[in-house]
């Protein structure tokens, strides 16, 4: 099983990460492609990996699917032809290029010389002394067993389609500017 | 006694600003300025009032009170309280800067022609400012109204000040402004230190000061520079004066006279209350810094004066040698120099003013303030020059004015300061009896210039016209040149430049015990 | 009579505060338009002199047969700190005879100031100030001690300036006025600066609580105490101070110019100014600290050389002068330079006989030439003039009496300058002697210069007005208290004025006649110069007073000393003020603009980083945020590296 | 090479570090606005997944990684929901969604 594990996560790894080539392309129509299916399908994958198949399955589903649906959607709302070109190649590109390096490298530093361990047990030990239960308290306080969570995603998305049909379909006032 | 609230003292100004800016009061000019002056008259009796029931005994705080917010104090979790009291020093400056807030309302009658309602209303907010300083038994209640202060005279000077007064207004609030914020810094660094040493979070001035002497005298000494910056700045000591000496010519007269008046006055408390009461061994330590500044602002303000040819710049450099010789006497260290000092400020704030009034009223007039352009007012405006000698004489250090014994006082006290070596004492006491000289020169320069010799022509006429916004008023002044009510100020000032020049103790007694006390920490 | 003058002098504060109730008086009277009256105001001022010089006369007498001879009232003024200061007055043979003298002078000033000023405008203000003068004088001269004499000392500056500038709309009488009080000022610092220094000691050697050095009438102690107390060169500043301001009160070598300039004020104030004034501050001040002076030699090498100095130069300045009133101003100078030498010599009591009667004098001749003046038409040029003798015989007689005596010829003048003489003689001091005698010379030959030049000779061309008996009777009694101090020498003012330690001595009639013989020389020369067209004498005032004449130029511009003066206030004090100014406004100013236009270019070049593209400040806090990191894991890669 | 193949916290977190840098960059490079929403997306998928990952070899029982990281997916999609929505409004005014020709901001 260890080996099948490592195999399934490098699989995945490679597979999210040459995600990376969806903003390189210019067209839009390939990118998301590439986005929805490699990138969300192999975060679905990792999800499963980790014994959490129900938020796999669940980042499976919004991700390839309603990304896929709203980009379309979003493609034939901004039908523009030309000059979909991906990145731009400034001086501010290389130095966030460098500074994204930096940002990396240190904080994989963190991660390999234990650093964010020893923070993690720090944080561990005032969680065994109940003094951080955040997610819990809020959760319990709250909403109460997770239950109504969902019901209040649920409202919210509601509210945001809304929202955003509002957004889209009314004309913007354009002496108002 | 109940009738003696210091809350009514230092708020009710604030509440007869806004009583004026209210829309229930009639907007009429003559009516909001009676109301303003006879608020200002009835103030100053009433802060007179806290000095017939005073004991000048008490060497603590008297009429303390504390304002609370629903039953409890101000910021209880910081530990910041809003207590005001008022000690000896204290209420000395109050009563001047009542004094001269009265003073400076009845002048404004013939100096503010536009926008009465914002302007008696902003005077009145200052006033309040400054009591709030005086009063404020919290560091950061004191800092609170410090900062207040600049508001109100960013308006009063930018709105009815010369035609490029907006910017020196500008240039004098962010000067002051940024070197509050290094006093702030200090008051920070000194509330949170000593958090870690005591335990207990607090801006009161006493507990404070108790929990100096466990720091580390650099430490002390930096918080000193940066608190002692902003005082600095408001005195103003001579490397930091440019933004203040531009401001004080170009605002009209009335606010010059409240800005020459009080500030030195709040900028020196500020050096009394903080620098010398919560730090006594780096005061020690430095005090002759201070008084090489008090001669600086002497020797070099008594030169700029005489290199001067706009009559309100002189004044306002003269007001710089007055805070001068006050810097010398708190410099010195001895209970002479102290008392010289805080009598020096008081005198300055009566003799500065006084002289921004004379030169405003030759200003109002003449429309110029080039010497070369004025010369002979005396036959135009004797009254004028007969109560203008009077203060003239007061500046320069007359005996049997207050001028002379505050000099004579912080000189003698100088002198008798223990201060190592005691050649330098010795020689800043030479060169500022050298600056006594140069004082005398350029203030009878000013005098000679402006109202004697010929008299010019354009001068000669019966009433003096001029113009406002491009009209033409023709205004007949009633007696010589001369309204009543400017009449009434000069006089009033005059008065009380005499009166403490033949008695002196009259004034000296008040505060002697105060400064008794703070002398005797300072030894600890 | 003895318990009179004493309850007089215990109610001296009376005496002192009465001037300043009769300046607020006339004040009032002149504030009443119409019912004003001069003469009420005239009378007032009279009467508070009269009150005056009967006050004088009992302290005269007091002193003269009390047992105690000071009578000491104190008042506690000032009191802060280790400072008491106390108004007072002391009543000492001293101040009787300066008070007298004073009080006699002031009311004939007043008198004539009447006949002066009765045509003009502001007459109640001449004698508002001319009380004001009597009150600060009389405080002077009965102060108590040094404090007190630096008030009054100051406010007699003050009151001097307004009495110079009482024509204020003349642009040279107020400048004068100006210069006088600012030249004065100096002496007043530096006497301020001497009594502090006093206080000082006063302090460090007494903690009980009266200043007990600043006293007067423990001055002697004080001087004592000090000299064991304090190093030479200390003890050798604190006593110079006093005597610089003595030096310009008495318009010696730098500080003269004052007095020449004050002339342009009107003639009683200039009296005051040349007679009273010098006697009531400089004179009665040096006399007073004199036990401090004679401690030290080197104070009183001081003394000499600078009233050598001036008694030379001054002397020599006047002979070719051609303004009445400037040659009676150098004149002052040069006779109060003989009184600095006397001091400086040891002849303390003729110094003092010298000085009130050359005051009486020389408030004799300048009234006089006040009198002529007027009745020219204010001209003092007296080149001009001449011949006045027939026309004002009377006035002519005074002025030839005042002048012989101011030389030495004629009564007081006359035993005044004997003592001098016997003074320097009988010290073995050849060349002092020498140099006094040349100064007598002088002196003669300037005052009868003057008296031939104007009232023989030619006469002239300008028409005479009449002037007021009031102007003209107070001469008369000058002249009479001048006959009248000649007799009171040995009785009256020896027995009062005297120094301990001193020794007081008298010309032998050889030496009277030495000088008599000298000074008749001089009026001889000057009568053969000025009035007989003797060809010999006529030759040398050709050569010598010539215009071209180097020796001539000197006298008659002063030595330059002005214009070195006017060279060192325009060309190095303006100058260094325009440079400070230059400074401020350039450099102390422009720092502070600097930092703002710093602060300016700044936030031009932030706000170009503002260019509206999201990605561009997303970029900007990736950056940032990438430094913040980097910091963090230096600081504790750092931290590893040391080993914490 | 233990360390490579068996598969910890640490690979997850590298990976969502990973992405999360790749997200960062292309945020700030990609010229267009809707890639530019979509890379904000993945930023905040690789912390769901950091946070995943945590909840599950740290602490499974306190801290409910299911719910967060669903919690952060839904949002994350709310996001891209609303950003459609002002794409398209902003589309209708200026009609290109070029970042580098949307300046109005500008100081």
């Amino acid at each position: 099983m260890e080996t099948l594990t490592t195999v399934f996560f490098y699989l995945m790894s490679i597979l999210a990460i040459s995600a990376l080539f969806g903003m390189i392309f210019s067209s839009l129509k390939k990118s998301i492609l590439i986005w929805a299916f490699i990138l969300f399908c192999a975060l679905g994958g990792i999800y499963f990996l980790l014994n959490m198949s129900f938020v796999g399955a669940f980042q499976i589903l919004v991700g390839a699917a309603g990304t896929l649906c709203l980009v379309a959607f979003l493609m034939f709302l901004t039908p523009e032809k030309i000059n979909r070109a991906g990145v731009c190649f400034k001086a501010r590109i290389f130095i966030s290029i460098f500074s994204i390096l930096l940002i990396f490298l240190s904080l994989l530093w963190a991660i390999v010389d234990n650093y964010l361990a020893s923070v993690l047990d720090f944080i561990i030990t005032i969680n065994k002394n109940g003094l951080l239960n955040v997610v819990d308290t809020i959760g319990e306080s709250i909403i109460g067993n997770y239950a109504v969570v969902f019901e209040v995603t649920a409202v919210v998305i509601l509210l945001v389609i809304v929202g955003t049909a509002m957004v889209g379909v009314f004309k913007r006032n354009e002496e108002s500017r | 006694m109940n009738i003696l609230s210091i809350l009514a003292l230092i708020f009710s100004p604030a509440i007869a600003a806004l009583l004026i800016l209210s829309p229930v009061f009639p907007n009429n000019e003559i009516k909001i300025r009676r109301f303003a002056k006879t608020f200002g008259i009835l103030h100053f009796i009433y802060s007179m009032l806290f000095l017939l029931f005073f004991n000048p005994t008490n060497f603590g705080w008297s009429y303390q009170k504390e304002l609370t917010f629903l039953n409890t104090s101000w910021l209880k979790t910081l530990g910041v309280t809003a207590t005001f009291g008022m000690d000896g020093i204290s209420l000395v400056f109050v009563l001047l800067t009542s004094f001269l807030i009265m003073i400076a309302l009845v002048a404004s009658k013939s100096m503010i022609r536009t926008k009465h309602r914002i302007y008696y209303s902003l005077v009145l907010v200052l006033e309040t400012a400054f009591l709030g300083v005086f009063c404020a038994k919290d560091i950061f209640l004191f800092l609170l109204f410090w900062e207040l202060q600049l508001i109100p005279i960013y308006f009063l000077v930018s709105q009815w000040g010369d035609k490029t007064s907006s910017y020196s207004a500008m240039k004098y609030v962010v000067y002051t402004f940024v070197a509050s914020m290094f006093m702030f810094l200090g008051m920070l660094v000194l509330y949170f230190y000593s958090f870690s040493i005591s335990g207990v979070l607090t801006g009161d001035i006493e507990s404070l000061s108790m929990s100096e002497s466990v720091f580390a005298l650099w430490f002390q000494a930096f918080i000193f520079f940066c608190l002692l910056l902003g005082f600095a700045v408001k005195i103003p000591i001579i490397p930091f004066h440019t933004a203040v000496a531009k401001a004080q010519v170009e605002a009209v007269t009335p606010v010059s006279m409240l800005m020459a008046g009080v500030l030195p006055v709040i900028g020196e408390y500020g050096i009394i209350r903080f620098n010398m009461g919560l730090f006594p061994e780096v005061f020690n330590y430095f005090a002759p810094i201070l008084i090489i500044f008090g001669v600086v602002n002497i020797i070099y303000g008594a030169c700029l004066a005489l290199a001067q040819t706009d009559i309100k710049k002189i004044t306002a450099y003269a007001g710089f040698v007055q805070t001068g010789f006050a810097l010398i006497g708190l410099g010195a260290l001895t209970e002479l120099g102290f008392n010289g000092a805080v009598f020096q400020l008081v005198i300055a704030g009566l003799i500065i003013s006084g002289l921004f009034m004379v030169t405003g009223v030759v200003y109002l007039r003449t429309k110029t303030r080039e010497v070369s352009a004025l010369g002979g007012l005396s036959q135009v405006m004797p009254i004028c020059m007969c109560l203008g000698f009077i203060i003239c004489f007061g500046a320069v250090g007359v005996p049997f004015t207050a001028g002379f014994i505050a000099k004579f006082m912080n000189l003698s006290g100088l002198i008798l300061s223990d201060i190592e070596p005691q050649k330098f004492i010795v020689s800043m006491a030479v060169v500022s009896a050298i600056g006594l000289v140069l004082n005398a020169c350029y203030i009878l320069y000013l005098f000679h210039k402006t109202f004697f010799g010929s008299v010019l022509s354009q001068f000669k006429a019966e009433s003096v016209q001029y113009d406002e916004d491009g009209n033409e008023i023709t205004v007949v002044y009633p007696k010589r040149g001369i309204t009543k009510s400017e009449i009434i100020v000069l006089s009033l000032l005059g008065i009380a430049i005499i009166l403490f020049g033949i008695f002196p103790n009259a004034l000296l007694d008040i505060f002697q015990v105060t400064s008794d006390v703070i002398l005797d920490f300072m030894k600890v | 009579m003895l318990e009179v003058s004493g309850f007089l002098i215990n109610s001296s504060f009376a005496m002192l505060l009465l001037p300043l109730w009769v300046a607020v008086m006339i004040i009032l009277n002149a504030a009443v338009p119409f019912v004003s009256s001069r003469k009420l105001t005239l009378n007032l001022s009279l009467g508070v002199s009269l009150i005056g010089i009967i006050f004088s006369v009992c302290a005269l007498y007091f002193c003269l047969f009390s047992q105690n001879a000071a009578a000491e009232n104190n008042l506690l003024w000032l009191n802060t700190g280790d400072l008491r200061v106390s108004l007072g007055t002391l009543v000492d043979g001293l101040s009787a005879v300066i008070m007298l003298f004073f009080s006699v002078i002031f009311f004939l000033v007043q008198v004539y100031s009447y006949g002066y000023v009765k045509e003009e405008k502001n007459f109640h203000r001449f004698f508002i100030f001319l009380n004001l003068l009597n009150f600060s004088l009389t405080g002077l001269i009965l102060s108590s001690n040094l404090v007190q004499t630096v008030i009054f000392w100051e406010l007699s500056g003050v009151f001097v300036y307004f009495l110079i500038n009482y024509w204020y709309t003349k642009k040279s009488a107020s400048d004068a006025a100006k210069k006088t009080y600012l030249i004065n000022k100096i002496g007043d610092a530096a006497l301020l600066l001497g009594v502090i220094g006093l206080i000082y000691f006063s302090v460090i050697f007494s903690s009980a609580e009266n200043m007990i050095l600043l006293s007067y009438s423990n001055l002697q102690f004080t001087a004592e105490t000090l000299y064991s107390m304090v190093s030479g060169k200390t003890f050798l500043i604190i006593a110079m101070l006093p005597v610089f301001g003595a030096m310009t009160k008495c318009a010696q070598f730098p500080f003269h110019s004052w007095v020449v300039d004050a002339t342009e004020a009107p003639a009683p104030v200039n009296a005051i100014l040349q007679g009273v004034i010098p006697v009531a501050t400089g004179g009665l001040l040096l006399m007073r600290l004199y036990p401090l002076f004679v401690l030290s030699t080197e104070v009183l090498a001081w003394l000499k050389i600078v009233g050598c100095i001036s008694a030379l130069v001054f002397a020599y300045v006047a002979m070719s002068q051609n303004n009445i009133k400037k040659i009676f101003a150098y004149s002052t100078a040069s006779q109060l330079g003989l009184f600095f030498v006397a001091l400086g010599i040891g002849a303390y009591t003729g110094a003092g006989y010298f000085l009130i009667s050359h005051g009486v004098l020389k408030v004799l001749l300048v009234l006089t030439a006040g009198v002529v003046v007027c009745s020219m038409d204010n001209e003092n040029d007296i080149k001009y003039w001449g011949g006045l003798r027939q026309s004002m015989p009377g006035v002519a007689l005074i002025f030839l009496l005042g002048s012989g005596a101011l030389s030495g010829l004629l009564f007081s003048g006359f035993c005044a300058n004997t003592l001098l003489l016997a003074n320097f003689y009988l010290q073995d001091n050849f060349i002092w002697t020498v140099v006094i005698l040349f100064v007598f010379f002088m002196s003669a030959y300037y005052l009868f210069r003057v008296y031939f030049l104007v009232f023989e000779g030619e006469k002239s061309k300008i028409e005479l007005k009449k002037v007021s008996n009031y102007m003209k009777c107070p001469l008369c009694f000058l002249v009479v208290i001048s006959i009248a101090m000649a007799f009171c020498y040995k009785k009256v003012f020896a027995s009062l004025v005297y120094f301990v330690s001193l020794e007081q001595v008298s010309l032998s009639d050889g030496g009277k006649v030495v000088m008599l013989f000298i000074l008749l020389c001089a009026v001889y020369i000057t009568f053969r110069l000025y009035m007989s067209p003797y060809s010999k004498f006529m030759l040398i005032k050709e050569r010598v007073l010539n215009k071209e004449n180097l020796l001539y130029k000197l006298s008659y511009n002063c030595f330059y000393i002005e214009e070195v003066n006017k060279f060192l206030l325009d060309k190095f004090l303006m100058k260094f003020c325009r440079f400070v100014d230059f400074i401020d406004k350039y450099i102390v100013n422009g720092v502070v603009v600097i930092l703002g236009l710093t602060t300016r270019v700044f936030s031009y070049l932030v706000s170009k980083l503002q260019n509206g593209n999201v990605q561009s400040y997303l970029a900007y806090s990736v950056f940032i945020l990438a430094a913040i990191m980097v910091v963090i894991v230096g600081i504790y890669l750092l931290g590893s590296l040391v080993g914490v | 090479m233990s360390v490579i193949f068996n598969i910890g916290l640490y690979h997850y977190l590298i990976l969502a570090l990973i992405l999360f840098c790749i997200g960062l960059w292309g945020v700030i490079a990609c010229k267009d606005l809707i890639k530019v929403f979509l890379c904000v997306n993945l930023m905040m998928f690789s912390a769901a997944l950091n946070y995943s990952a945590y909840a599950v070899y740290v602490d499974p029982e306190k801290i409910n990684g299911v719910v967060v990281a669903i919690f952060i997916i839904v949002f994350g999609i709310i996001n891209l929901v609303v950003s459609a929505a002002l794409l398209i409004s902003v589309f209708k005014y200026k009609k290109n969604l070029d970042v580098e020709k949307i300046t109005d901001i500008k100081g």
